[in-house]
């Protein structure tokens, strides 16, 4: 089947952000295809490059770029909550004359548009954090 | 060859202006909305209270979650549906809130959501 | 055409007490994260036989708990079986 | 001229692992503990499921909440109590928690609160 | 050697009914955010006398609210009321 | 007196971080003394100086930023939490190897002792979003 994945909840703030983590990896694993990632609300505080946990903790940002590389996710920020919660790339640091840009490798900003589109056109959609 | 509009039904529960999660999913209805698809929007629970009246959200220095619902029909969200025992719960009633909205008891909200290809809740 | 109900809160009045006013014969309720919690409560143990009852294994077992013996209604799936019930049921809805 | 040592209790009242709550909490208890301070630890309501025993935390990748609370002595952390309602509502005992606690009814909450210079809770 | 119990949260289970349970004649609770959602609940209504109840009312207002008129145990402040409501009692507690 | 304010709440996600604003803002005008501003959890994202939200919604940054300085507080940071959210002065970005900093000017990163040491010499600590 065709899956959505939503996610609106932070790392280290909410478990399911790493729920979301971990059904998106099982579904992969039993030959489902991702339509789409979509990170929404606080869930986009996964899509931060400068996210630095300590060591022997899980890191769930670097794990999630792991799984999109290797699976080549369309993994999609949402880029209002996004730049509200400080998170941007290079191209909205410019706009908003910002002089850095965090947005971790792998990860896409882009509208609301592409979770309704995604959901239209997939077989199921599944939110974490809601 | 044109594709059979799907249904995506919204539910609204939470508060208005304790966290984002009220405007967040009205985001979601307004972009689901130009996608010319069936939307429900269903206030739920404690999502009843965003639809008090008399909201003076500037006194927080937020923005008018009631003022911003009172677009919906621009968008021709007109699906609007409010579950009758979290108003009655609250001390609300249909006539006094900042939008007009249709009483759901409880088998109409579970056919809402049985006819719906995909629901999204915040 | 029925509905997979998943709870991730222990409160009831976080979700489940609004899940169980509106679910429907064939629906299935599964219970994650903190709504594991739940798996010993009183709410789901009164579930009728038409409503199925998953919890999730790792986050039951993360917090040190295990299914009670009584609740016969209930049983537990892992993250694949989380899988297979959201693909067999029409959708999906979270109570938080 | 030494000063007299403050009383602080620290309160937690959130789940292990739903949230980074618990750790969190954990975390400012541990930083307190070097100041040579009268520290407090209460475990209510949803808090005491900190003190379940078996956690497999390692199922989920996080770290073990109960194996951290167990190093409390080592910061000479020994004030800690547990309410017994709270315990008894979800069905655990004193004896088959992970960590030794002075049980607490409501009359014992409330002075350890009144007797503290500062209170925080999580 | 009063405490003032601030709560936010509008759920009783999230944090008044253990606020009600461990304050004590003196204490003063006062209502902020969502919070104030219960201002015209039984558990306030039913408060004895020896304890005060404060709404924000920057927090009521801006949700469309108004002090109950029965509420005679419960009386508005604004900031500048919270800020002295925090300095008259010994230490302050959140309940969420 | 001397306050202490602690937050626990993330901007956007939650009141409780517009609260701590409003009642330091309060305390100021009546005359009180901020002793600290101690940012931790979820709190620190008010420090993330890449938070950019809408033109017509309010910046709570940037009016923490403003306050701060008006008034020489002293708002730290706290740098555990921050790091595992993503938000990083220059030093920490070059202890990491990151490629940009965020920290917003006006805070500082230090650890969990700055929170106890105010609690301690302070005669009042007021928890927001906890």
């Amino acid at each position: 089947m065709k899956l959505t994945i939503l996610v609106h909840s932070a790392p280290y703030s909410s478990q399911a952000a790493y729920s979301a983590y971990r059904f998106t990896e099982s579904a992969l694993a039993a030959g489902h295809e991702i339509q789409r990632v979509f990170f929404y609300y606080d869930g986009v505080h996964a899509s931060n490059g400068l996210s630095t946990p300590p060591q022997d903790e899980f890191d769930l940002v670097k794990a999630w770029q792991a799984l999109i590389e290797k699976h080549e996710l369309d993994a999609i920020s949402c880029v209002s909550s996004a730049l509200k919660r400080g998170i941007m790339d290079a191209r909205e640091a410019h706009r908003y004359e910002k002089a850095a840009a965090n947005l971790a490798e792998g990860f896409v900003l882009s509208g609301l548009g592409q979770l309704v589109d995604a959901s239209l056109s997939c077989d199921r959609v599944v939110s974490f954090g809601a | 060859m044109e594709m059979t509009p799907k249904t995506l039904t919204f539910i609204a529960r939470s508060t208005p202006y304790g966290s984002g999660r009220a405007k967040a999913l009205l985001d979601m209805v307004l972009s689901a909305a130009v996608f010319d698809q069936n939307i429900n929007l269903l206030f739920m629970d404690d999502g009843v209270w965003q639809l008090a009246r008399d909201q003076q959200p500037g006194m927080i220095d937020a923005k008018d979650l009631s003022a911003a619902l009172g677009a919906l029909p621009l968008y021709e969200v007109n699906n609007v549906y409010v579950e009758a025992r979290a108003l009655h719960e609250r001390g609300l009633t249909l006539d006094t809130l900042a939008v007009t909205a249709i009483p759901c008891d409880d088998a109409h909200i579970t056919a809402l959501i049985a006819q719906s290809d995909q629901v999204f809740a915040l | 055409m029925s509905t997979l109900h998943i709870i991730n809160k222990q409160l009831p009045a976080q979700g489940l007490s609004a899940c169980l006013r509106v679910m429907r014969p064939g629906d299935a309720i599964l219970l994650i994260e903190d709504g594991v919690y739940l798996c010993a409560t009183e709410p789901i143990a009164a579930l009728p036989d038409t409503v199925h009852c998953h919890v999730l294994q790792e986050d039951l077992q993360a917090r040190g708990l295990a299914l009670p013996v009584a609740a016969d209604n209930c049983q537990m799936v892992n993250y694949t079986g989380f899988v297979t019930l959201v693909c067999s049921h029409s959708r999906s809805l979270g109570w938080c």
